[in-house]
């Protein structure tokens, strides 16, 4: 089983700041093969105003996603903004009333967060977006037998198979879809960040436990 | 990486200072940093507002001030503006009678747009949008919904701004935005990489010796690399694409468009009109205005990009209506 | 060299066809191919004729309008015109009161327009003459003679083009574009060199990490070579240098021209003279008018120029009077 | 002694333009040290379209020399046009009437040329200008028995030392006389471009004599 505490959440936050941080050069570099190289320049900026504007705040895991998504979407705009913004906000929102936070409670933030994108993106699985990350990493942590650990590898795995699975696809939304077939053959950025995201939050949180 | 910089982080900020402290008779800012104004707003008429990711200079702020754009959203290099900065460009250009936002089909954009839309509904404030799309070379003519906006862009604000300016009412000014949009046509070919300067180096590459054709305004992939051709190679290339597109025929009138991508020589941006204008001519299509410049830029690209679009009697004296911007001033 | 040409060496005469072309509103050709005339001269005014070599875009050509210069001799890339060319552009611009050719400091034209001016003598048409000569880089501030002529000239033909189409006679038309350049002053810092076409690669280097202080327009040397600055460093350098030059004092107003060298985003231009004004500002210096875009440019250059000009209220009436020209449209 | 006849001047006019157009690339590297590097382009250009323009027509020597000079002066401007210009123009009408040229009408021709040139700049030996290589030469020519061959080498011979030393001088005219020291060093682009033209001009008399 096992959880950790809401209250536990900011140093999470942080590790999943540093994983943005450290890869804003392959993010760039990713989003420039078929998008316009801008992504981990944007992503960095965001996740490290967070972190600023944050370092000295006392905030719950749950806030802390909501703030971070919060500044993304209004301060850093982009696609990013209302798609990682609405993403962490709701899923924020989601668990602001949890203590602790196991894979139950975690699932559900994520699929709020993750509801919320279909309601403002028609991204599916195999669009060869951030959804080929987010959805099969909250189908894993839903189908997993309920230990908080296995179930957060679980979903790591998950994440990795569904970003790697983008680079056989042919973008369907967003700046690379105009390249059609030129779109096969590499990572999706939004995809790549996405497990980067999801990797460090299950590692921060494994630290818990 | 040779640029001017201080923080790459904080350009967009320094560069909107700077931008208003130049052009302090034609523009002002707003509550909103990252929302521009123009100083002179008539009460009274449509606000036409519009937005978008920076680095293509003098769009999109400079395209902002009288019969023209009323405010313009800023975003980072190459990204979106905030849904908050689009919503707030709606309330600084909302003069009671509703806004007409102008913009271009970028996944970002549409989507902060379309929040901004929704938020302004709330407020009161009828926003009505029309998307760019005359980028040929981004999708394929059967998908218009996929296409980039580019270039043409100017052309809708021009007719947008115009129509607003001479008191039409929204739906008027949407009609002729989007009637301005839907007979324009835009094409680039691009011959070096740019470089975001918080990425410091480019993130594609452009072989010397090969042209992009049809290279988006970010740098996204055209429909053909192929080895550089002169520039009546080019000119042909780019007519053919344009004027292939539809709506141009013999006895046409148009309003022709030559943007160089930034860092080419203006020079060099003649040397292209000059044999555009021979095969515009030569399909007995008539140049009513041109312009050639660098009007909307892509950091420091090189290349250039032609937008042409079909004039009637109301296009005609809507892109005649005298402006004046940082980017276009129209006597 | 991904650059958009036919023959290099045919460049500047089909650059020419082009911009004819584009700008036949403002401008018209003349009996000679390498001389363009501003399209409505007023009679009975000073003509103002000027001409440099190719390759500064807007400059030259791009100054001919209604205010500005009357007609503009066009010499090869980076060469003076011809005696013949500016002989021409003399008798286009004398409606019988004179002619003030205003021009650059550099061997070829003062050859060449010393030339053209005995020769205009012999037909009975009166030339005075002002050599601009504000690159303070160029030559220490006790050989003035020896300074070259940069962005100022832009000043000088505004003063000396207002002056002419407010009436004034030939002397005095001489007399405010003479003022106009003592009292201004320019610098340039070079960050990439450019490449003449028909050359077909850079004449000059400048490596990567560092910066040409006191560039000249065709990449003459500077003073000194130094480590790339932050966009705050470089613009202390540039105020140091040109303010430092004469005649700027505490309670001064003056006019202030940022121009990019070409390639240059204008987006970074503006993050410059962001912190130009706070430096010129802090010396109690007051900015009356500026501007800041591709004014003189180098081909395909990256780096900037900042000139300031002292002003009187003759010179404030003059640099405030309206012109249209395709490098300059001030309502 | 020697002579060779005015009117066989084309094939020496077309050795000088063969002279230049193959130094072009060189030219422009030259001025493009201390100058702007246009020197090579402008140089050829010019003397191509003597080249072409005058290709079908006869012309004595003298004739040439002004044409060209014509071409230069009246066409590509820059600071060749008057310099060059003036040169050639005054040396061909200097020649017109010649029926056979040798060391001392090559002499008085040149010389009248250099004249010309000081009639409009103020350039005098060791200022770093083509001067530098066009008055030894004159003066080499002057100063020569009378055996045109060896005259001719003797002007060659004058001009090269001529353009050499113009390495060790600081240029006091045109462009890169900002330079000051900093012009030191290198040779100058019209002196070596002189010593084209002169060296060409005696290979092609030679191959009369
Ligand atoms: N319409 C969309 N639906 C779903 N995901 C999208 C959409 N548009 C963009 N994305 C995601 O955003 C990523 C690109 O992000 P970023 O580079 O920051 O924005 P931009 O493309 O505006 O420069 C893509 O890799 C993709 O995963
Ligand atoms: N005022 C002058 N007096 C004598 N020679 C000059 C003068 N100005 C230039 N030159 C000569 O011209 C050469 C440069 O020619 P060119 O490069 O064609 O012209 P520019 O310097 O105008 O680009 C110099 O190397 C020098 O020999
Ligand atoms: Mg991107
Ligand atoms: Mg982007
Ligand atoms: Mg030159
Ligand atoms: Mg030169």
């Amino acid at each position: 089983m096992g959880t950790f505490y809401n209250k536990d959440g900011k140093s999470v936050l942080q590790t999943v700041v540093k994983g943005i941080q450290e890869n804003k050069a392959y993010l760039g570099e990713v989003d420039g093969l078929i998008g316009d190289g801008d992504h981990g320049m944007n992503m960095n900026k965001g996740f490290s105003l967070f972190e600023t504007r944050f370092k000295e705040e006392e905030f719950t895991f749950a806030e802390g996603l909501y703030e971070l998504g919060n500044i993304l979407f209004s301060e850093i705009g982009g696609s990013m903004g209302p798609i990682y913004g609405t993403i962490l906000m709701d899923a924020g929102e989601a668990g602001e009333d949890f203590d602790a936070i196991g894979t139950k409670e975690l699932a559900q933030m994520l699929e709020t967060g993750l509801e919320g994108l279909y309601d403002i993106v028609e991204a599916k699985v195999g669009d060869k977006t951030l959804v080929d990350t987010l959805a099969p990493a909250v189908e894993a942590l839903k189908a997993s037998d309920g230990d908080f650990k296995s179930a957060l590898q679980d979903m790591k795995a998950a994440a990795e198979k569904g970003r790697d699975a983008t680079k056989d696809m042919v973008a369907k939304f967003g700046r690379s879809s105009r390249l059609g077939e030129r779109s096969r053959g590499v990572l999706d950025a939004g995809a790549t960040s996405c497990c980067i995201i999801l990797t460090a939050m299950a590692d921060g949180i494994l630290e818990y436990l | 990486m040779q640029r001017i910089l201080n923080d790459p982080d904080n350009i967009v900020d320094e560069m909107l200072e700077g931008f208003l402290k130049a052009h302090g008779d034609i523009v002002e800012k707003t509550g909103n940093k990252r929302v521009v104004k123009a100083k002179k707003i008539k009460a009274d008429k449509v606000g036409v507002a519009t937005g978008g990711g920076s680095g293509h200079k003098p769009a999109f702020i400079g395209y902002v001030g009288e019969n023209m754009c009323d405010t313009a959203a800023v975003g980072e290099i190459c990204s979106s503006p905030t849904a908050a900065a689009f919503l707030d460009s709606f309330r600084e250009a909302d003069q009671g009678k509703g806004v007409a936002c102008l913009y271009g089909n970028y996944s970002g954009d549409n989507m902060n747009v379309k929040m901004a839309v929704k938020m302004a509904k709330r407020e009161g404030i009828t926003v009505k949008t029309v998307v760019a799309n005359d980028d040929v070379a981004s999708a394929p003519k059967d998908q218009p919904e996929k296409r980039r906006g580019v270039a043409g862009e100017i052309f809708m604000w021009k007719a947008g701004g115009a129509k607003a300016a001479l008191g039409g009412t929204l739906d008027e000014v949407i009609a002729a935005a989007q009637k301005a949009i839907d007979q324009t046509r835009s094409v680039g070919i691009g011959l070096t990489p740019c470089t975001l300067p918080a990425v410091g180096h480019p993130n594609f590459e452009i072989k010397e010796g090969t042209m992009e054709v049809g290279i988006g305004h970010h740098g996204e992939p055209g429909i053909e690399v192929c080895p550089l051709e002169s520039a009546d190679q080019m000119a042909k290339r780019m007519v053919d694409i344009v004027i292939g597109d539809v709506p141009f025929e013999k006895g046409d009138e148009v309003a022709v468009l030559v943007s160089g991508l930034g860092a080419t020589p203006v020079m060099e941006l003649y040397v292209l009109y000059n044999e555009i204008e021979k095969l515009i001519g030569g399909r007995g299509i008539k140049i009513h205005r041109s312009y050639v410049g660098n009007y909307f830029t892509s950091l420091e690209m090189m290349g250039a990009t032609l937008t042409v679009m079909k004039l009637d009697d109301e296009l005609k004296e809507l892109v005649d209506l005298p402006i004046e911007t940082m980017g276009l001033t129209q006597i």
